[in-house]
């Protein structure tokens, strides 16, 4: 009768951990029992699963490989969120960032060291250059960012599709739907991973130790959380709001570089792979913290890659898709319910 | 636990019937926060015909208990007795229907609804065919039988506070209340207001129905209510018949010490002679929806003084202090800073000139609620040594500035990384008053600061307030309270519908000329 | 000309009234203070549920039915996880979306390409389908046209704003804190809200299959989810404007797709993204216009945040 | 040097499948999936796996990486994935890849596809004598190689029988989306074709036509049962023979990496005429069609693009890899460019 549950205004880290492992074993029970049902053996798959994913060589490149743009589609979305900006639409920025780093890598000749600076420039700005609208809209206008940001998604994977199909389409090796191989790319450091990944991870850690060691993140963080208060202090909101939704795109941009240079080589339609929408998916696992993006993209990576490995095994894509979803959502519930502490009676 | 110790401070009310029960009884109530006791075994009994007043320091537990009684929360321990019955509330509709009706400390109204919508929210009787015209005549019907007047289809949101509050009030009413809560309902009021609020109470009462009070002001307490009981730290420390206590043992008893307010705060120095900081010239603002609320508005701050404004709100206030502190640019009329003339509204210049700020709403303006008290703390300061720079920003800094700021003014932090919402009102109060004091050397423009503060924090706040003025900062104290504009202005200004009526040395004022002026009459006519 | 313009708003009748009934759906939810993320998810199952029922039980009516029944429980889930459970509303929302599609293309591999066997045919109603231009395009489609178009969004809007029940939802989408102390109960409401919207996306993922392509495949949904969820905050979350909303968006895509048949000198692809360019167009240019819009554009003040009692 | 791919038992055969759709799609990847019904009976102790829906992204380079861990030593996708498939294909050279669609040929990896320009083309000759107006409308996803081709093909069979015949194209720039395909199909019959073909999986524009009174032609498999009075035929295909002789060649070791291309009747036909086909347009279509398969190839010069350049000289037969790669449409086509 003298206890019952509260909920925390700040959730420790650890109750967050248990309350997450708890959420995500309870899910998984679901599906082994599930499989068991369907007369698969969970344990064999689990071993198959662990053996594809961090118990080989190749297991965990390929997890280094989804890290890579998913770090960056998270902390594009995070720095939005940390200001209570949503940016929605970081798969466009992913495609502006990707066409414009082609576009690099394809028409200027530049040699290699010179092309790959040239290109992760023209990539962040084209992500830039694909918010801008929207986040002057949102700035000056108060127009909501997530109908804009979203709806222009759709757009560039259309332009992509007519570049990759149209003008820019391959000549050379006739690959369909997808431009000629980058002329430059970013180079291999540990089988497929490429320099991609300690970029994307020094880009996070920057971004965190830049955001809290200055004025700029200070003051954002304020115009964020109280437009009003930031006003009375004299820090205008609207040019923040720019600066911060640019920021996003420029992340995104920067992811859709890496993607297409260190990646996937070439320009095509479906080069985005969905990493814009699953930077929202991380950069909520990372809550409040930055460099927490780092294990809720290694989280996100994993999950993705479980459904790789079983879909080779005869589990349809959308049984995976719909297993991640449940996982998602245990997830989501596992976090709020690590809220909830028993409270005594303390003094 | 027996009826006869809890009622020993403040035996049965005579005129009542033998063997009427009392309409509310608490017995043993406990709530628990995660490190806090809020309310422990507290047991009282509210009995019908009379006002009952709950006292305490700030967050002496006060708010979370009456949020029980309302359903709102459901006790970790105790027993809530309606009429002799026992009861569980397990929802605020579960209390509404026993006739328990709460106006909360922070309004619970829907501000982009209308009047007649807010009275209608969530009630049975309300016309399931919802017409505007039908629950605004409603609305009317109600106001009349309740005297309460309201404006049912003005949006809630452009209403002052003291109309939010009768909107309120009339809504609990209208749904057959017997027992009336009201958590601070006067700090937000003019003088006439309570007075009209008052009114409205003992017409309750002698109809019949109870009421529980919860206010820092004692002078209220004492000419209100005919009973009070003390909250401590979460515990009940007394009840007693008003009749019988004074404002002084009461005070000791929700402190643990003697506090009273000084009438007067004599200055340690000599007004020092130097040029206005802040001049305003026929100075004409409009509000956001575009009304004029200021106009012609003349005023010349004096360094080391303290100007009192009075005036019933909504008549200029936030207009004026946001003229005063460059968040709103004037439509006519100059404003010069340091003799510099200011055309455009931007805080940053006036605040780098050592303009401070204690604004009216301070969680709406001057905090970012869900951000750090160390955040918060340097939120004047952010771009200065030590704390930053050109480009740096250090939290280390901060959050030991802000336990600097804590410390100076006396509130315990459990961590300066702790959202500012955790702490109490005072405690916010406190903080924001310090850190615009840091940065006014100039002028500080200070809005009710005293709103919602227990007495304690009260005196604390007028500490500071006559310790700037002596450090010959131009005070500016917007105020309802008119005892506490005569106790610390040097000057009094008279605001009444946007006009500044006079400006009047503080030995000339007293009560009915400054309260003639107040409701509109010119000088001559005051005089 | 004529019989261009006809066929035109005849599409755009059709093929908005999917979204129309999405969007209507996510309007009810927000209004009550939810962001429902999950409706590509929900249209999807609505989709395929309505194919598998009338696979079985050859009547439309059954098959909408289902859908609705279908997207209601996926909604409850929701509703379950980010209402009663408070989770992470955008998080939750994405989830039901993974769990919806890929659900529904799990079940649905039996009559995936298979032809369905009954559809909401067209009905002409009598005089009006007449009328040149308008009538066959508008008076001469099947009956859920008229229902979307017509009856649903009238029948919402008076809910909404005419009815007490209304007030109490609105109430809680813009301070659930105040309506809480009056007694209205915040998380029945929402969670009501919610399941009403889903069944709505349940409803509109049928009318796909049943009335506008007579077909289940998997991926069908294309994304018309996210753009009913758009197309919302576009029409201000009001119910009538978001069910013109979608007839805009149709209208526009049919433009484009008439635009490449008739062989305007536009590239398809510009042609194509249309609807997405225009849309924001429509949102931003009458905001530059007039900025008092903006104000009644808002959103509802408690939207996306879970109402916690005791929390401040 | 001794052979990479050695004689293997067929029970230790592993064979894996990449497919672009589900293999419900009533499509292409459905067809490639009868194709391997066909195979799993022929060899019945074969060991097969597939993955369907594989998007075109760095995905498919994990899926068939996956492919290879779980010990496939034959790995063949039903369509293009390119530097996906390659990547993981250098990788893994005792492994036999198969790619459908493709363009490279390595030490293990090779490429088939179908030549559906000859059936396309003997169903234009068909259009052009169902269609009263002359104006044949096509509904394509993007404007690829193959819907050049398909476009390209059906017109130049029209032309064959009538010279004013146009084809017009709506690119609904996306690999699968009923309700657009819906739409386009619509927006062509009100823009005067009333003649429909295309490129997609699903029925959404035969139904159009069957409503609207016009044909439609369609691709992949049979689908009359949608649309019965509007179906003319439908470029249909079959990958069972190819698919057991590939795989018979990997059991017995002596698969090699090569192009192949499946010709007209084998592998890729026009299906049974539709039930309101004319006799007398079918007997004429169908002479085309023994003519193409007596050797003789309509793809000859003069050809001129939609810009009236001279692309194919007079005297020149387009090949199939010329055919296969066609990038530019045909004078007469208009949409895709
Ligand atoms: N939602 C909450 N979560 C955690 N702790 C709370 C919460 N509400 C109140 N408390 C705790 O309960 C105690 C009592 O708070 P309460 O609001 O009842 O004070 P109060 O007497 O109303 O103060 P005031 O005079 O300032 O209004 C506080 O000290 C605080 O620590
Ligand atoms: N989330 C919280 N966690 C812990 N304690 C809290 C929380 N929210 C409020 N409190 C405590 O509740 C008490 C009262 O808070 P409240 O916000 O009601 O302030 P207040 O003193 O009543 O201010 P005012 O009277 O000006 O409204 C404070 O002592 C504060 O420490
Ligand atoms: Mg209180
Ligand atoms: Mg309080």
């Amino acid at each position: 009768m003298s206890s019952s549950r509260t909920r925390l205004t700040v959730v420790p880290t650890q109750r967050i951990l248990v309350g997450r492992g708890l959420a995500l074993l309870a899910a998984l029970l679901i599906v082994a029992v599930t499989l068991a049902a369907m007369g698969r053996s969970p344990i064999t798959l689990f071993g198959l699963v662990m053996h594809s994913t961090v118990g080989s060589r190749f297991g965990l490149e390929d997890l280094a490989l989804f890290m890579t743009p998913l770090m960056l589609t998270g902390a594009a979305v995070w720095v939005g969120i940390r200001v209570n900006l949503w940016n929605i639409g970081a798969e466009g920025q992913f495609y502006a960032g990707a066409t414009a780093a082609t576009a690099v890598g394809l028409f200027t000749g530049l040699p290699p060291a010179l092309a790959i600076p040239a290109m992760i420039v023209a990539g962040m700005a084209a992500g830039m250059a694909w918010i801008f609208v929207p986040a002057v809209a949102r700035a000056w206008l108060g127009v909501s960012e997530i109908v804009t940001t979203l709806l222009l998604n759709f757009v560039a994977s259309l332009l992509v599709y007519y570049l990759a199909t149209g003008p820019w389409a391959d000549r050379v090796t006739g690959a369909l739907a997808s431009t000629e191989r980058l002329h430059v790319i970013l180079p291999d450091i540990w089988g497929v991973v490429h320099w991609g990944f300690p970029l994307a991870v020094f880009t996070v850690v920057v971004l965190g130790v830049l955001l809290a060691r200055s004025r700029f993140g200070y003051e954002t963080a304020i115009a964020g959380a109280n437009p009003e208060a930031a006003r009375y202090a004299g820090i205008s909101v609207a040019p923040r709001v720019l600066a911060v939704l640019l920021l996003s795109g420029g992340l995104a941009g920067l992811a859709g570089m890496v993607e297409v240079a260190g990646t996937v080589h070439r320009l095509q339609g479906g080069i985005a792979n969905n990493y814009g929408y699953l930077g929202i998916v991380v950069a909520l696992l990372a809550r409040g913290s930055c460099l927490s993006l780092i294990p809720a993209a290694l989280l996100m990576a994993f999950i993705l890659d479980t459904g790789i490995v079983l879909q080779t095994t005869q589990i349809s894509a959308s049984a995976v898709l719909a297993i991640t979803g449940l996982l998602v959502l245990a997830i989501a519930v596992g976090d709020e319910l690590a809220a909830y502490a028993r409270v005594k009676k303390t003094s | 636990m027996d009826e006869h110790e809890r009622s020993e401070g403040a035996p049965r009310p005579l005129n009542l019937a033998p063997g009427t029960p009392p309409v509310l009884t608490l017995s043993g109530i406990c709530k628990y926060f995660p490190g806090v006791i809020a309310n422990e075994d507290v047991s009282l009994d509210v009995f019908p015909g009379q006002i009952h007043a709950l006292l305490g320091e700030n967050g002496a537990g006060k708010s979370t208990l009456m949020n029980v009684v309302t359903g709102l929360y459901q006790p970790d321990g105790g027993e809530i007795i309606v009429d002799g019955y026992g009861v569980t509330f397990a929802a605020p509709d579960a209390a509404i229907a026993a006739g328990i009706g709460m106006v909360h400390q922070h309004f619970k109204l829907v501000s982009r609804f209308t009047v007649a919508e807010n009275l209608h929210l969530g009630w049975s009787e309300t016309p399931r065919r919802l017409s505007a015209r039908q629950i605004e005549a409603n609305a009317r019907t109600l106001s009349e039988k309740f005297g309460l007047a309201i404006r049912p289809e003005a949006v809630v949101g452009t209403l002052s506070a003291g109309e939010q509050q009768r909107v309120e009030i009339l809504r609990v009413l209208s749904r057959g209340a017997r027992l009336l809560i009201l958590d601070e309902p006067t700090a937000v009021l003019s003088p006439v207001e309570v007075g009209e609020l008052f009114i409205a109470l003992r017409r309750f009462r002698d109809g019949g129905g109870a009421v529980i009070i919860i206010s820092h002001k004692l002078d209220e307490i004492m000419a209100l209510t005919d009973r009070v009981s003390v909250l401590r730290h979460g515990r009940l420390v007394g009840t007693h018949l008003t009749a019988s206590t004074t404002p002084a043992l009461l005070v000791a008893e929700m402190i643990g010490r003697p506090v009273t307010l000084a009438t007067s705060y004599p200055r340690g120095n000599e007004v020092p002679v130097t040029p206005s900081p802040l001049v305003l010239e026929e100075v004409t603002a409009r509000d956001d929806g575009g009304i004029i609320r200021l106009e012609g508005v003349t005023l010349s701050l004096r360094a080391g003084e303290i100007l009192g404004v009075a005036g019933v709100t909504g008549n200029g206030q936030p207009e004026l202090a946001e003229v005063l502190t460059g968040l709103r640019a004037p439509d006519q009329g100059s404003v010069a800073l340091d003799g510099v003339a200011v055309k455009q509204a931007d805080p940053a210049v006036f605040a780098r000139a050592g303009v401070g700020h204690v604004p009216e709403d301070r969680l709406r303006r001057a905090l970012a609620p869900s951000l750090s008290v160390a955040e918060n703390a340097v939120l004047r300061e952010y771009a200065q040594a030590p704390i930053g720079g050109r480009f740096g920003f250090s939290i280390v800094r901060a959050r030991e500035f802000a336990q600097l700021l804590a410390d100076k003014v006396g509130v315990k932090l459990p961590g300066a990384m702790m959202p500012i919402r955790g702490l109490s009102g005072g405690n916010q109060q406190r903080l924001v008053l310090e850190r615009e004091i840091r940065i006014a050397s100039r002028v500080l423009v200070a809005s009710y600061p005293s709103r919602g503060l227990d007495i304690g924090a009260i005196a604390a706040m007028r500490e500071m307030l006559a310790k700037a003025r002596d450090a010959g900062v131009a005070v500016v104290l917007m105020s309802e309270d008119l005892d506490e504009i005569f106790a610390l202005s040097d000057r009094v200004a008279v605001l009444c519908a946007g006009r500044l009526m006079a400006v009047i040395d503080r030995c000339d004022a007293d009560r009915d000329r400054i309260g003639a002026l107040m409701s509109g009459r010119t000088q001559a006519e005051a005089a | 000309m004529i019989e261009l313009l006809t066929g035109l708003l005849g599409h755009a009748v059709l093929s908005g009234s999917v979204l129309a009934l999405a969007a209507l759906g996510e309007v009810i939810a927000e209004r009550s203070g939810v962001t429902n993320l999950g409706v590509e998810g929900l249209m999807s199952l609505g989709a395929v549920v309505a194919v598998m029922t009338v696979a079985a039980i050859p009547h439309p009516w059954v098959g909408l039915l289902m859908a609705g029944l279908v997207g209601g429980l996926g909604a409850g889930v929701l509703a379950l996880a980010s209402v009663v459970l408070r989770a992470n509303q955008v998080l939750c929302g994405v989830a039901v979306t993974f769990l919806g599609l890929g659900l529904s293309a799990t079940i649905g591999r039996p009559v995936a390409g298979m032809p369905v066997p009954v559809i909401f045919e067209p009905v002409s109603v009598p005089m009006l389908s007449s009328i040149p231009v308008i009538g066959p395009a508008v008076f001469a489609q099947n009956i859920l046209v008229y229902f979307i178009y017509l009856l649903l969004p009238l029948i919402v809007h008076f809910w909404l704003f005419r009815t007490r029940y209304g007030l109490d939802l609105r109430a809680v989408g813009e301070n659930p804190a105040a309506a809480d102390a009056v007694g209205v109960p915040v998380t029945k409401l929402r969670v009501m809200a919610v399941m009403i919207g889903g069944i709505l996306a349940g409803f509109a993922g049928a009318d796909l299959t049943l009335a506008v392509v007579p077909v289940w495949s998997d991926g069908m949904i294309a994304g018309r989810g996210w753009i009913a969820v758009a197309l919302v905050i576009f029409a201000g979350y009001r119910p009538v404007w978001a069910v013109a909303s979608g007839l805009l968006f149709g209208l526009v895509t049919a433009i484009g797709f008439m635009g490449q048949a008739r062989g305007w000198p536009v590239a398809p692809a510009v042609l194509n993204t249309l609807p997405y360019l225009g849309t924001i167009g429509c949102i931003i240019v009458p905001i530059l216009a007039f900025p008092r819009l903006r104000r009644a554009m808002a959103a509802p003040a408690a939207l996306a945040t879970p109402y916690h009692r005791t929390g401040r | 040097a001794t052979p990479r791919f050695a004689p293997v038992r067929e029970e230790d055969l592993l064979v894996a499948f990449g497919h672009t759709s589900p293999v419900t799609d009533g499509g292409w990847t459905h067809a490639h999936d009868m194709g391997i019904q066909a195979l799993k009976r022929t060899y019945p102790k074969l060991k097969t796996l597939y993955v369907e829906s594989i998007p075109y992204s760095a995905d498919a380079t994990r899926i068939f990486r996956q492919f290879v861990a779980e010990g496939a030593q034959m790995v063949i996708s039903t369509s293009n994935y390119g530097d996906f498939i390659r990547d993981v294909a250098d990788r893994a050279p005792a492994v036999a890849f198969m790619e459908c669609d493709g363009h490279a040929v390595s030490g293990n990896l090779g490429w088939y596809y179908i030549t559906h320009w000859y059936a396309s083309y003997a169903i234009g000759v068909a259009a052009a004598r169902l269609s009263k107006t002359g104006r044949l409308g096509y509904v394509a996803s993007f404007p690829v190689p193959s819907v050049y081709a398909g476009a390209n093909a059906t017109l130049l069979g029209a032309r064959s029988v009538n010279p004013e015949a146009t084809m017009r194209v709506i690119s609904i720039n996306s690999w699968f989306d009923p309700q657009a395909a819906t739409e386009a199909g619509s927006a062509l019959v009100d823009s005067g074709c009333d003649f429909l073909c295309g490129i997609m999986d699903d029925p959404g524009y035969l139904r159009v036509a069957q409503d609207r009174g016009v044909w439609a032609a369609m691709w992949n498999t049979d689908m009359r049962q949608f649309g019965p009075d509007a179906y003319v035929s439908s470029v249909t295909l079959d990958f069972a023979k190819f698919y057991i002789e590939q795989v018979g060649a990997r059991i017995r070791g002596d698969w090699k990496p090569e192009a192949r291309f499946l010709t007209l009747g084998a592998g890729v036909d026009r299906d049974a005429w539709g039930q309101r086909v004319p006799e007398v347009v079918r007997v004429e279509a169908d002479a085309v069609r023994a003519r193409m398969l007596g050797g003789w190839s309509p793809f000859q010069g003069p050809l001129y693009d939609s810009e009236g350049k001279l692309r194919v000289a007079e005297g020149h037969v387009m090949n199939d890899m010329e055919l296969y790669n066609w990038n530019w449409q045909l004078q007469g086509v208009s949409g895709l460019g």
